[in-house]
């Protein structure tokens, strides 16, 4: 951040406003991404988390610096309420050698070890299992730390969710699975992937304890999870928690939608959580007009800055191609 | 089963896509017994809209969207031909395949050896393969040659229209199971397909160019840069032939060394890894093949041994170019005999 | 069978000295296989159901000759159970051309086409997907035909487990999941490798019918099956079957039984399900010392039949090694 | 690190089962980091015995029994790498490896290149490897070669006690993700190693026997037959060396050239599959380094294109025997220059 930087967590704003504030964010992030991806500045796939920020805005503040992350390819939501530098994830949207993974991972693999960031995963389910380790090391080095670990509700569906899920109850490792249940994976709705649809049946199999929240309640998310988040740090085990979302854009940037009705969208839309919790502060007169246009205004520079800077990026040099194949120095 | 020979009763315009499309269409429509199963492969329309407007035309008992279990519908598949059914299971990314590895190894590839010759497989797994679209490092492999290794698979690879869409009726009637590698660069590509271009014999590789002076053998998405290298080379005066392998397993060694006794060189050129890859497999049967007919050793022209990068310009040179080939014939040339 | 032949299902015989009978039969094969192995006649892995026999014993006799069956490296007992003959599982445990596999198998992979079996599979889980297919080319094909698929309770931590059930139960496919819960996965004790102990919670997470019996009660377990096969073929879709049981012999013959006493070992011998379904039919007047005794020879000389076919037998010729690679004809 | 040194400090028989499981003592004893987990490593003392007496040494948190899940159990260690512990995991066989394919391909091997060089991997897995136990089709395998087709990984394959005790440690110090595959026929095999034998480099190849006539090149369970197979060649007065590769992934091709550019004849032995094996890759690596050094075609000594059969004339039939090592090479001696 240079001069166009903003005091992102400032104290003046209530916790209401901050997670308001974050979910713009991310909207407006992404809005500008699929604006870039047809002027293909982005390219190969873009999966945008639009309508469902409430889930990457609640939850993930309620971490600390030092609890893991674990994500899937729709992770920019999560990657900017961590705290990653929008110019570093957009840079890496370009392919920029500033860019969080140097380029060589794009939309769907955004990292960071600084802020424990591991990614990015585009295997489905691909990540759960690599939460569990996390959560194996701390527990054995006696860390008290948590790790959270996103996943859509298609991957319940995979073996490796079971595996998984079974594992970290087994040995009672400190992992918060945080399900977003958008209802579909790609064009496959809930129903038609799964015999049971009560997802929190499905986790409590394992004799993991389960909540589920109203993932377009931005407030009700963030305070679930702090809950939960602290049930799991305080030793109790692995934790499930399904927030009920909705994604209102296509899957990816390929997708014709056949598989839902515009009604269907619609009515989802209804409940935008950005439109819901602007509502909500305006009832409790956090906010006003003039609040909102400051809001938009800074988050628009900040995204304008991230895009100005993965611009300016560079090309990591073709010779660099086999670089970290193995660990430098390996 | 018969043929379909290119007599002159006119073309039309396709895509490898469309291709692949009109194949699924018949054989759902030719034999009751054939079933399309995946994810996303009905409402959806397929990830890289292959099967659009199948499920509208057959409904959702054959062309049947799966949840994400890939093990598990992959190991359906296997049960289903083993009951009598001919399944085409749909893998949308080879990267995925990797779920599925244990009942591709381990069961559809061993069981009609296993059980005595009592228990074949005639199941058709399709899936997209490749890179060039910037998916990075999760959704990029190139392992049909990795596949080919494994005894009890057979593996094809359609690089032209005409293969995509006349390699699924062979697969299918098929005993064994047949994995098809469709590169996800290819769906896109056009051109012009006989009216009455069927299934095509899988049993022989292809002789795409012919040549005097090397051989090019390549597949799959490979097979374009090979074309258009040869053509290249054809104007410093180097008649390149271009073998396009088509199955991978088992190979056509014939049709590579009678190519190669002929030219006297090799250039082999594959999207996989150099390491361990096809290429390999190739230069071997070729040196234990041909070894006294060479001029010159064969050469390879294949991805870099990197996990495929985003970033497009590092994408690009970690992948096989025109440049690539066409400089490595030349030097290849310039080798004495 | 020639001279030696045994009418094996007698009409004479009651429901339950058939039963009686079919345990007593896997156990003297078992125990000669084992004798075989120490002489080297038997190679490989052998593992034997022995304190298992009412699993295979009560179940199979419950399926149709139209209905399909999936099995474990644990299978002689279903394999007898199900008709293939003694000679032609002997004869492929000692990799004779006359094995019901060719010899190709052994004792981990007998196959029988003419009485649909399938296997004999030796990747723990892996036997799972493929009797979903069975079961959904059955469906298509509108054959009111049920698959019948055993396994461990070991398979259960395998992702395929849940992935299987999963699909048989959205697609209400006819499959018979039999789990033979013998408390062990080689050493690991089931409450160190689930952390729900309750099998049955874990399939109906999946909305999969359950039903748990006495696996050392063949009676029950005979009964039990016949409900659930009925409500598998009437359309209900998959159902679940868990069979207590216990293995009184090592996981296979190189087995130190380190992870369990040999107290916990006499105690389950105890309820030996042979002695449990001898006691109850002399109970009940249906059998005496003569008839024991009279069962015992007929089954030894069906046994010792067996091993001199299989001695008999002849090798593949080593030219034909790659026969069956692919299908014939291919 | 050092390495240890064979000095004249006296010897200690021991097998190779032994001298693994002294290397995973040594290891958790030296390194609080280091943990071994996989399916009955501690209660049952290890499907093959190897790690026997350590859950009693090291207690249940580092001798660490998993459920019946290769792939959350292999997932859960790349995890616990990058949460700065130092897993040893253990799948009991190469096959159910491929439960696990996903994690080790998609994730292990790709997390350093896709990070941009911030998370490296330093797990290492062991398997078991190889055939002629008579355990057929599913339990069999040898894909240690095929593991070597992808970049991101490293590949060692013991083939004696010293590398079987000193490969261990390396592989633990190494910050990429290291696979040990160890043939299940070796575990039996008895030997005398030196009271001090501890780490060695897994840097280089190894010439085994020295000789001037024929390089036999070889690894892991094919060493002792090549080693066989050279002496029988000695006394036809053939010179034959040696060369164990010891890491097929990267390939140490400068020793393999050394020894063929001084031989100029090369047999390559492997218990994998021919087509699209290791083998391959050697005999491409020698034809595109040495080709105008060679007296002949390089050979391929391998299995059969088989799921491995149960029968033991069979299995014996499909594998690579000391005689048909012998007759290749006597054969490629024939063989003009
Ligand atoms: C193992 C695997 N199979 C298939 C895919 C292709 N794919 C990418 S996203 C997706 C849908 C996932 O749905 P869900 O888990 O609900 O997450 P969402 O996209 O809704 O956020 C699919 C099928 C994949 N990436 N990985
Ligand atoms: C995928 C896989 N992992 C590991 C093994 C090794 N193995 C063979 S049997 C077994 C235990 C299985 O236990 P269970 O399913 O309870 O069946 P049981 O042996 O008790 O009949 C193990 C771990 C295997 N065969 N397959
Ligand atoms: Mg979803
Ligand atoms: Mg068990």
């Amino acid at each position: 951040m240079t001069n166009t930087s903003i005091d992102r967590k400032s104290p003046a704003r209530s916790e209401g406003i901050i997670l308001l504030e974050e979910m713009i964010r991310i909207r407006s992030f992404e809005e500008k991404c699929a604006e870039l991806y047809t002027r293909e500045k982005i390219r190969g796939f873009l999966h945008l988390s639009v309508g469902q920020e409430a889930v990457a805005a609640g939850v993930t503040p309620t971490l600390d610096a030092r609890d893991a992350i674990v994500a899937t390819y729709r992770e920019h939501g999560h990657a900017l309420a961590r705290g990653i530098s929008p110019r570093a994830i957009m840079a890496e949207m370009f392919g920029k050698r500033e860019g969080c993974s140097r380029g060589r991972g794009g939309s769907m693999h955004l990292f960071d070890a600084a802020t424990r960031f591991y990614g990015g995963n585009a295997i489905v389910g691909g990540g759960l299992p690599i939460a569990v380790g996390l959560a194996l090391a701390d527990r054995m080095l006696h860390r008290p730390q948590v790790t959270a670990c996103f996943f859509g509700e298609g991957a319940i569906a995979e073996g490796v969710f079971h595996e998984s899920l079974n594992l970290a109850a087994l040995w009672r490792l400190p992992v918060l699975f945080c399900c977003e249940n958008n209802l579909y994976a790609m064009g496959t709705a809930l129903d038609r992937s799964q015999s049971e649809i009560d997802l929190c049946r499905k986790a409590a199999s394992f004799k993991v304890p389960t909540r589920s929240v109203d993932g377009m309640d931005v407030e009700a998310v963030a305070e679930a999870a702090r809950e939960t988040v602290a049930l799991v740090r305080e030793g109790g085990g692995p934790h499930f928690l399904e927030c009920r979302t909705y994604r209102f854009r296509a899957h990816s940037m390929f997708d014709p939608e056949l598989y839902r009705t515009k009604t269907e969208v619609e009515t989802w839309k209804r409940r935008d959580p950005i439109a819901l919790q602007s509502a909500r502060l305006r009832d409790r007169g956090e906010i006003d007009d003039a609040l909102v246009g400051e809001l938009g205004r800074e988050i628009a520079a900040e995204i304008e800055d991230a895009v100005a800077f993965a611009e300016a990026g560079s090309w990591e040099p073709v010779e660099e191609l086999t670089r970290f194949v193995y660990a430098e120095g390996s | 089963m018969t043929f379909g020979t290119a007599t002159a009763i006119g073309t039309r315009r396709t895509t490898y896509r469309g291709a692949i499309r009109e194949a699924l269409r018949e054989a759902l429509a030719r034999d009751d017994r054939v079933f399309l199963m995946g994810e996303d492969v009905g409402r959806y329309g397929g990830c890289f809209a292959v099967s659009q407007g199948l499920l509208e035309e057959f409904g959702p008992e054959r062309v049947r969207d799966t949840p994400l279990s890939e093990s598990a519908f992959v190991g359906a598949g296997i049960g289903a031909a083993l009951g009598g059914m001919r399944p085409i299971v749909e893998i949308m990314t080879v990267n995925f395949s990797l779920l599925a590895l244990d009942q591709i190894v381990n069961n559809a590839a061993t069981l009609c050896h296993m059980s005595g010759g009592q228990f074949p497989v005639p199941l058709v797994i399709r899936m997209t393969t490749g890179a060039g679209r910037q998916l990075a490092a999760q959704h990029s492999h190139s392992l049909e040659g990795w596949y080919a290794h494994v005894p009890g698979l057979k593996i094809l690879t359609p690089g032209t229209l005409e293969d995509a869409r006349g390699m699924l009726w062979p697969a299918l009637e098929d005993p064994d199971p047949v994995l098809i590698f469709e590169h996800g660069g290819l769906y896109g590509m056009e051109g012009e397909l006989a009216l009455d271009t069927g299934a095509v014999s899988i049993d022989r590789a292809a002789i795409r160019r012919p040549g005097e002076d090397v051989t090019l053998i390549a597949f799959g998405g490979m097979l374009g840069p090979a074309l258009t290298a040869a053509e290249r080379l054809e104007s410093d005066g180097i008649g390149a032939e271009v073998v396009d392998l088509r199955r991978l397993r088992p190979l056509d060694e014939t049709t590579i060394l009678d190519s190669v006794q002929r030219t006297r060189r090799a250039v082999v050129i594959d999207e996989g890894w150099r390491s361990g890859g096809i290429s390999a497999e190739i230069l071997s049967r070729i040196v234990e093949g041909a070894f006294y007919d060479l001029d010159a050793p064969p050469r390879r022209v294949c991805s870099a041994e990197v996990p495929m990068p985003y970033a497009r310009h590092l994408e690009q040179a970690a992948l096989p170019q025109v440049e690539g080939i066409v400089s490595a014939t030349r030097d290849l040339m310039a080798r004495h005999g």
